[in-house]
């Protein structure tokens, strides 16, 4: 009895690790979808949004090792402090411009090369993002409230308790990680499916050239989409922030959405939600009850090795588009 | 001058921990320089290189540092690795205070290794024999877990852990965390299901700040919550917030700026601007333990210059030096940093020490850590033969003779 | 030159009985047949119970409008598509399932109608590739370079050099075909096909996109090949002129539907044809 | 030649312009030609002979192709357009059927024209031109809803055609659009090229290897010949010019002559340039 | 110019098919191999042996296994460091195992072991394609090195899981453990580069490498026309396999002598051989030699220049200096997405048409 018990809270909580993971991979998905670019930076991102807001927040002045050690100055912060709300604008705007730079500086000049050359070129960037990210606030960890709650839920333990005799353990922050990626997708299915813009986005993975030749201006749907993928990255530098405190190892959290990615298909976007949610649950399941017999910390590999087997059933993932095979 | 490299790491999933050690051990040479000009008449190099806990970057590191280097420090058992065989080539001491392998206390096999005051394994003994007290001497039945980075750093103590388990009668629950380890759940899940009565912690890097936040959110209690130096240190508490009030880590070195020495520091380090990174760390837990190993060093390099009745010595007499090494409490009160340290004694035979360490815990509020107990003696008879084995072991792959002292 | 062993074909031989062509070639027995083919893509059925028949040794077309299921049917053929019902003879014996490249060991070799050329190959080494299932040499030999492998490689090159020859593209030889304009990608995809030296040669709209002058160039060769190699060739064309002069008989597909086959005249004077598919004529 | 270039109201100028692949592959040289408003012109040549570079050079989509324009200048309107993008061409009013249909795989057939109206904002403009397109294929009617990646070579080529038509160009560039059709199709397809052009007075420069059809329909064409204008004339000049006759419509004095007769090896007369 | 290819006629097919067809380059390569076998193991010291010389040879090998696979074949794998470790800890076994064989053979065997993983994992190629299956490929990457780190045998039950490489010589001279001279490490690795270069390029330029282009062209046609995906992608993945497995051998015996399977082999492993093959060109395997110079080349120049000429503080340099291999990449990507390789054969081609500019 118990040990269903254990089962279905190590279930529960297996889905919502997935929303989180969802929630990065949710920016690989979007740029994949508009420009075929495979954006292995979309981890940095989250962990540069998340040191951009962090720092906002507290006033820090950025760069203010490079000045301080050019010109032997003492800064560190401004007087003034800044409310979440506000940062978070001020953040979502400085990954506008990340997008535009990008675009202008990376993605224009790789118009029609193969995938893998872009793929390169992102983790080129992510390497870039890391750097300057550091540069700019620093390498020290540092811990990111922006008033979420975090910690076992109270109310759900007190009812489970009642109803079932055992208290659910459900992490505040997961709920609200759910909700958050619940609006995120509505509205991204619905712009990439019914909209104009979300259409030409598709045209645009599909054949640069041929978009070009209508009009599609893929710096515009670029600069789009990346302004898009980054405020996702946004959320999600700001989930995995208030969990682990904001510092380098948030970019990591870009292999955990992979394995997610191949399983729900890299163009889909309730492919990734329906992905995070399996990947959660069976490495938390296989952690949880197979780990302890195989010596444990077995996540990392079980993810990948789940997310193969669909694949060598689906080769483009639960809900990817059909690779289209004729001659 | 003395060339005492720095094989710091301030990047990379490890750079936060990595940076507060690396200006400690600056900081303390400064001072030395600024204050004394150096260790009789010679002023200290400490050229510092960049390794951002990276194996490869490290050997590159030390081979890029090593003309004319004295003593390596490289605060990462990894690298530490890498290093022992290539030291006793090259004849430069290692010192890895608190890291490392741990069967390099026996100096017979490990001439150029050092790692005193402590290591792995004594802190694995000292956490249990705090236990001991808590619980009247008597862990029988009791239930403890180990979280450990899934490393040949977090295995460290599996071994002695299992041994003293079988001694006082407590049963032992390992669970890894690969690293970098943002994601618990499912570990703590397994720890909020079993109920440990006490749960020790082997970690380093992000891992820490989750472990402590995923404890919290859990609620276990965080009392019974006891973490490494290398996991006892004030970014791994913060961002727990209160939440992660009493929870204790061993130590074997003191903590805060409450120390004579600070005031020395102030005036000739600090003031003038010569801190390293702006003094942004000093006084927290990692800073203090950068600034012990400097201190041991230096100590080692003033026994080394009496020894060898020249103030400019090499790397084969600073040897000599950690060989007859004794850090009195009385040094330490004169350094200016009282009980700051263990007592310990160097031979020949013994390069780890006494393996004496304490316990601190965080007061939340205060926003610092408070030392609870005074230095306590690991538990040699369940040590010394599984260091004998491994050291012998050792020997044997690498056709060392041990060298009889 | 097709063993049984090699290659899984069962059942009986057909009778096989030749006739003589308008300009006196001879045609030999049944080569290929095809029965009843019907194959479906979902809901679209793409060929509709197809049967016909190719000889040795003659030229082979088929017509229709687009869409009307030519390609797929060459896809049936060489085993890319495998169809829901219907059987595949070859050279007497019923094909078991086979996948596309135990086909082409069968010495059946095809070109593409959008072009199916290795971009990132020179010309040369595109046509290489049509003599692999000539090369026997062993994997270490051909590691370390030794004897066999070696031999193999230069005569493989002569082969294919007098296949170059003959297709007038020698000048070419080294250009990335990724470079080279439509035209010449056509030529270098039959030289491709030559150089496994097939018995049945598939062609999928080979003039697409040339001029009058290529087109005769290319008729040329396909003509050449014909009666130089006696290969049989299977010919997709929309150019009538082309399909009308060249083919000895010619097979009309509507729909996935078999709407005539006959000599160039009948099909030319089939009303169903001409409403389908031919329309006013203009030349 | 020059004379031909003067007419006036050419609404697209091109002078004399060099392309060059990869900073070293020279395959415009010096190619000039201009296409008067509201007439087809063809652009007629063999493989290779520059017919799709001197599209994509005008329509600056020789960029992707590491290509680039080195000598000379292209005016529409009078205007460099040079360094506009793409789709600031298209705004105004230059569009490019590609070589080979690049429909949009895995975009259905239908909104796959609607991306030809990304430009556009008036919806209810787009909706009766989209009807209009289906009125044109009827074919396409039928596939609206299938994946374009999936549709017959010939319906791709309609996707094409369909899709620039939905922009409303002023002008559109069409490359090969005869090629893979079948003949009535063919017909049709320059029926419908002949109505847009007509009924909206859209200018056609228009890129075919099919001299004979593509002669039929247009008023004035040029001869191009690795990378060189070899030849130009009002079509109904060319059609009868006796090197024209024999080298693209493949006949001579005694009217077309079978493929199986032209198995003699002749040697190509080249025209000097 | 002196640089002509004119006058260079070939009158036999053989000629043609040389691997420098043209004598300048022939020359200058026995010019360059002279060298670096008779003149640098003289001058060579530790701090060149380990900062640059070593790991350039053996990542140079691994990149010639990835770019078989990947460059040749196609097929992307982000598992280069999981294979590398099957190779380095199969070394470890055998030395420990049969201490009286040759390390040579030990480090062949290595890469046989490899091999055989990697046709395992190789596999799910059949059925993925593309991104599916470089990301599937991690799943060998995570699960190799979770496996190397749990299972104790694998590390002969030593204390930490470490695995040290004990001393092995090769006439006379040792070649792993401390003692081992820079000078007998580098010419142990180069020999082995230069096997790998040779077998690597007869693969490539006979019908096997063929058969691997024409998969990474256009499946679907190559196995219409004869191709046997199955053969080919498996044989790509053996042998890419084969020559990481060495590399990941030498990288642990000889360079690093000792490793921990996640410190040493994790991803980044993967990502930097990759790097190394794309930044190199895809498909080149002098391209492989370029790309791991450059990559190996970098950091330390980086380093020395920012912290060793700017003197700036280290944490500042190392993030600069990721910003800056970040900004290269980048660039190099732009500038020629066809690699450091294509490059080369630009100017090439540049030189013959000099002084005419096209
Ligand atoms: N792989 C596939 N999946 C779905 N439908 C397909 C597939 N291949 C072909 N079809 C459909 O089958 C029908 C026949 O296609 P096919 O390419 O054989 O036509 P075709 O006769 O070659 O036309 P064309 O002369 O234009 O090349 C078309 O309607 C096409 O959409
Ligand atoms: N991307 C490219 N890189 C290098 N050379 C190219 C490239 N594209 C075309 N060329 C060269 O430019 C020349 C002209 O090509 P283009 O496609 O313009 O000819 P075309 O007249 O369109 O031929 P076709 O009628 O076959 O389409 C060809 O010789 C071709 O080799
Ligand atoms: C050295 C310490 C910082 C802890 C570290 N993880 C180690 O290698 O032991
Ligand atoms: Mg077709
Ligand atoms: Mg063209």
């Amino acid at each position: 009895m118990d040990q269903l018990f254990y089962a279905s809270e190590v279930f529960i909580n297996g889905l919502m690790t997935g929303v989180m993971y969802s929630l990065v991979a949710l920016g690989f998905v979007l740029i994949f979808k508009a420009s075929g670019v495979f954006n292995y930076a979309q981890g940095v991102m989250a962990l540069f949004a998340a040191l951009t807001l962090v720092g906002i927040m507290e006033g820090q002045v950025p760069f203010s090792h490079l000045i301080n050690a050019t010109f032997g100055t003492h800064l560190s912060n401004f007087s003034w402090t800044v409310g979440p709300v506000v940062a978070i604008l001020l953040t979502a705007g400085v990954m506008v411009l990340l997008a535009i730079v990008i675009e202008k500086l990376v993605l224009q000049h790789l118009v029609g090369q193969e995938p893998i050359i872009l793929f390169m070129a992102t983790i080129g960037l992510a390497y870039f993002l890391e750097g300057l990210g550091d540069v700019m606030w620093g390498a020290d960890i540092k811990t990111l409230d922006v008033g979420l709650p975090q910690g076992i839920s109270d109310t759900i333990e007190q009812a489970t308790a009642n109803w079932f005799g055992y208290g659910f353990f459900i992490d505040r922050l997961d709920i609200w990680a759910t909700i958050i990626a619940a609006l995120l997708v509505a509205a991204l299915v619905a712009f990439s499916q019914y909209t104009k813009q979300g259409r030409a986005m598709r045209a645009v993975a599909d054949d640069h050239q041929a978009a070009l030749s209508v009009g599609i201006s893929l710096q515009f749907i670029w600069i789009m989409v990346w302004s898009i993928a980054g405020f996702v990255a946004l959320v999600a530098g700001i989930m995995w922030g208030t969990k682990s405190g904001v510092q380098f190892s948030l970019s990591l959290i870009a292999l955990k959405a992979l394995p997610v990615l191949m399983l729900g298909g890299f163009t889909s976007i309730p492919g990734a939600i329906v992905g995070g949610l399996i990947i959660g649950v069976g490495e938390k399941l296989f952690e949880f009850f197979v780990g302890p017999m195989v010596g444990g910390a077995t996540e990392n590999w079980f993810a990948y090795v789940l997310a193969l087997i669909f694949l060598v059933f689906r080769p483009q993932g639960l809900f990817g588009e059909r690779i289209i095979e004729r001659v | 001058d003395l060339i005492v490299p720095n094989l710091s790491y301030r990047t990379g999933a490890y750079g936060a921990g990595g940076t507060q050690y690396a200006d400690g051990f600056n900081d303390y040479f400064t001072l030395l320089n600024e204050r004394d000009g150096g260790i009789g008449g010679e002023m200290i190099q400490v050229p510092e290189c960049e390794t951002a806990y990276n194996t490869e970057k490290g050997v590159e590191c030390y081979e890029s540092t090593k003309e004319g280097a004295l003593v390596f420090n490289p605060l990462s058992t990894g690298i530490t690795y890498q290093l022992i065989p290539k030291v006793s080539v090259d004849q430069k001491v290692l010192y890895t205070p608190g890291y490392g392998r741990t069967s390099a206390k026996n100096g017979q096999v490990f001439e150029w290794v050092f790692n005193a005051p402590a290591n792995y394994w004594d802190g694995a003994s000292v956490a249990i024999k705090y236990l001991l007290d808590e619980n009247g001497g008597d862990l029988n039945g009791k239930k403890i877990a180990l979280v450990y980075h899934n490393s040949a750093y977090g295995k460290e103590p599996i071994r002695t852990l299992t041994e003293l388990g079988e001694k006082h009668g407590f049963e032992l629950t390992e669970i890894p965390v690969e690293a970098p380890g943002q994601e618990q759940k499912s570990q703590w899940l397994q720890i909020r299901r079993d109920q440990p009565d006490y749960v020790l912690m082997w970690g380093w890097g992000v891992m820490n700040q989750v472990a402590i936040q995923e404890a919290a959110n859990i609620r276990f209690p965080m009392e019974n919550f006891i973490g490494i130096w290398w996991t006892g240190s004030e970014i791994d508490v913060m961002p727990a917030g209160a939440a992660s009030n009493g929870y204790k880590a061993v130590t074997f070195n003191g903590v805060g700026t409450d120390y004579p020495i600070y005031e020395d520091l102030q005036t000739h380090v600090i003031e003038p601007g010569l801190a390293s990174q702006g003094g942004e760390h000093i006084g927290s837990a990692v800073y203090s333990r950068g600034m012990y190993a400097a201190v041991v060093i230096a100590e080692a390099i003033r026994k080394a210059q009496e020894l060898a009745g020249t103030s400019a010595i090499d790397a084969p007499q600073l040897r000599e030096g950690f060989e007859n090494l004794n850090m009195t409490q009385e040094r330490l009160a004169e350094i200016g940093l009282p009980d700051f340290g263990p007592a310990f004694e160097l031979s020949c035979s013994n390069h780890g020490g006494n393996g004496k360490a304490r316990i601190q815990q965080w007061d939340a509020e205060a926003q610092q850590w408070t030392l609870i107990t005074d230095f306590t003696e690991p538990d040699s008879e369940i040590l010394e033969p599984l260091i004998e084995a491994d050291s012998t072991a050792f020997a044997e792959e690498n056709g060392i003779t041990p060298k009889d002292c | 030159m097709t063993d049984i062993e090699s290659n899984p074909l069962t059942g009986q031989p057909a009778p096989a009985e030749g006739y003589v062509t308008a300009d006196g070639r001879q045609i030999g027995g049944v080569l290929m047949d095809l029965r009843n083919i019907t194959l479906r893509f979902g809901g679209v059925e793409a060929i509709k119970n197809i049967s016909f028949d190719v000889r040795e040794g003659e030229i082979r077309a088929i017509i229709g409008p687009n869409g009307a299921g030519k390609s797929s049917m060459l896809n049936v053929i060489s085993g890319f598509y495998v169809p829901q019902e219907g059987e595949v003879w070859f050279k007497g014996y019923k094909r078991g399932p086979m996948r596309p490249y135990e086909v082409a060991r069968l010495g059946i070799a095809r070109t593409f109608q959008n072009i199916a050329l290795f971009d990132g190959m020179t010309v040369l080494d595109n046509i290489m590739t049509g003599r692999l299932n000539k090369t026997k040499s062993g994997f270490l030999s051909q590691a370390l370079w030794w004897g066999a492998a070696e031999r193999e490689e230069i005569a493989n090159r002569e082969q294919v050099e007098r296949i170059i020859d003959f297709l007038e593209i020698q000048n070419i030889r080294k250009t990335p075909v990724g470079r080279l304009p439509y035209g010449l990608k056509k030529r270098v995809e039959l030289a491709r096909a030559l150089a496994a030296e097939p018995q049945i040669l598939l062609l999928d709209e080979p003039m697409a996109g040339m001029n009058v002058e290529e087109k005769e160039d290319m008729s040329r060769f396909v003509l050449d090949v014909n009666d130089e190699f006696g290969t049989t060739i299977v010919l997709i064309e929309h150019d009538m002129g082309v399909v009308m002069d060249l083919s000895d008989r010619v097979v009309v597909m509507d729909y996935g539907r078999k709407i005539g086959d006959g000599s160039p005249d009948e099909v030319r004077n089939n009303q169903e044809v001409i409403d389908a598919y031919l329309g006013v004529a203009h030349d | 030649m020059l004379d031909a270039t003067q007419t006036q109201d050419n609404l697209l100028e091109v002078n004399n312009i060099e392309v060059i692949y990869n900073h070293v592959i020279l395959v415009l040289k010096g190619v000039s030609l201009s296409v008067p408003k509201g007439r087809i012109t063809a652009l007629l040549g063999g493989n290779g002979a520059g017919k799709t570079t001197t599209l994509k050079a005008i329509s600056n989509l020789l960029a992707s192709e590491r290509g680039e324009v080195t000598k000379g200048s292209i005016l529409y309107r009078g205007e460099r357009v040079a360094d506009l993008n793409p789709a600031a061409l298209v705004k105004k009013g230059v569009i490019q059927v590609m070589e080979g249909r690049h429909c949009f795989e895995h975009l259905t057939v239908e909104e796959n024209l609607l991306t030809g109206a990304y430009t556009r904002s008036d919806s209810a403009a787009v909706k009766r031109d989209l009807e209009m397109v289906y009125e044109y294929f009827p074919r396409l009617r039928e596939r609206r809803r299938s994946q374009a990646g999936y549709t017959s070579g010939g319906e791709q080529q309609m996707v094409a055609m369909g899709r620039a038509l939905m922009s409303r160009p002023e002008t559109i560039l069409l490359d090969e659009p005869s090629m893979g059709l079948a003949p009535q199709l063919v017909e049709q397809i320059f029926e419908i090229v002949k109505a847009v052009n007509e009924g909206e007075g859209v200018t056609f420069l228009l890129a075919e290897q099919n001299t004979n059809v593509a002669l039929r329909f247009a008023h004035y064409g040029y001869i191009l010949e690795n990378g060189r204008v070899v030849m130009d004339g009002d079509a109904a000049e060319l059609r009868e010019n006796p090197d024209v006759k024999e080298f693209y419509l493949g006949m001579s004095d005694e009217g077309r002559k079978s493929f199986r007769d032209v198995r003699s090896y002749r040697r190509r007369k080249r025209w000097l340039a | 110019m002196f640089y002509r290819e004119a006058g260079n006629f070939k009158t036999s097919y053989r000629d043609d098919g040389q691997t420098f067809p043209i004598k300048l380059d022939r020359m200058g390569y026995y010019v360059i191999l002279g060298v670096a076998a008779m003149v640098v193991p003289f001058v060579i010291n530790d701090y060149w042996a380990s900062a640059v010389l070593l790991p350039f040879l053996i990542y140079a090998i691994a990149a010639i296994g990835l770019n078989i696979l990947t460059g040749y074949a196609g097929q992307v794998s982000l598992g280069t460091g999981g294979f590398m470790a099957v190779g380095a800890y199969s070394v470890y076994k055998l030395m420990t195992a049969f201490p009286d064989l040759s390390i040579l053979i030990h480090v062949l065997l290595a890469g046989g072991i490899t091999a055989m993983v990697g046709i395992a994992f190789g596999l799910p190629s059949l059925r993925i394609k593309g991104f599916y299956l470089a990301v599937a490929t991690l799943a060998a990457q995570f699960f190799l090195v979770w496996l190397f780190n749990k299972v104790p045998w694998f590390y002969n039950y030593s204390a930490s899981g470490q695995i040290t490489a004990p001393e092995r010589t090769v006439l006379g001279w040792a070649v792993t453990g401390p003692a081992a001279s820079p000078a007998a490490k580098y010419l142990v690795c180069l020999a082995f580069v230069i096997f790998a270069a040779w077998v690597a390029r007869n693969l490539t330029r006979g019908m096997i490498g063929r058969k691997w282009m024409a998969i990474r062209d256009m499946d679907i046609a190559a196995e219409i026309i004869g191709v046997n995906p199955l053969t080919a992608k498996l044989s790509a993945f053996g042998v890419s396999s084969f020559f990481v497995g060495i590399a990941g051998a030498l990288l642990f015996a000889v360079y690093l002598g000792a490793a921990e399977v996640g410190e040493a082999f994790g991803i980044n492993k993967s990502f930097l051989v990759l790097f190394m093959v794309i930044i190199g060109g895809l498909g080149s395997i002098f391209g492989s030699f370029a790309g791991a110079a450059f990559l190996v080349l970098l950091p330390v120049f980086l380093k020395n220049v920012l912290v060793g000429v700017l003197g700036w503080p280290t944490d500042l340099a190392a993030h600069i200096e990721l910003m800056i291999v970040g900004a290269l990449i980048i660039f190099f990507l732009i500038v020629e997405p066809h690699g450091l390789a294509r490059l080369w054969q630009l100017v090439k081609e540049k030189l013959r048409l000099w002084p005419f500019p096209h």
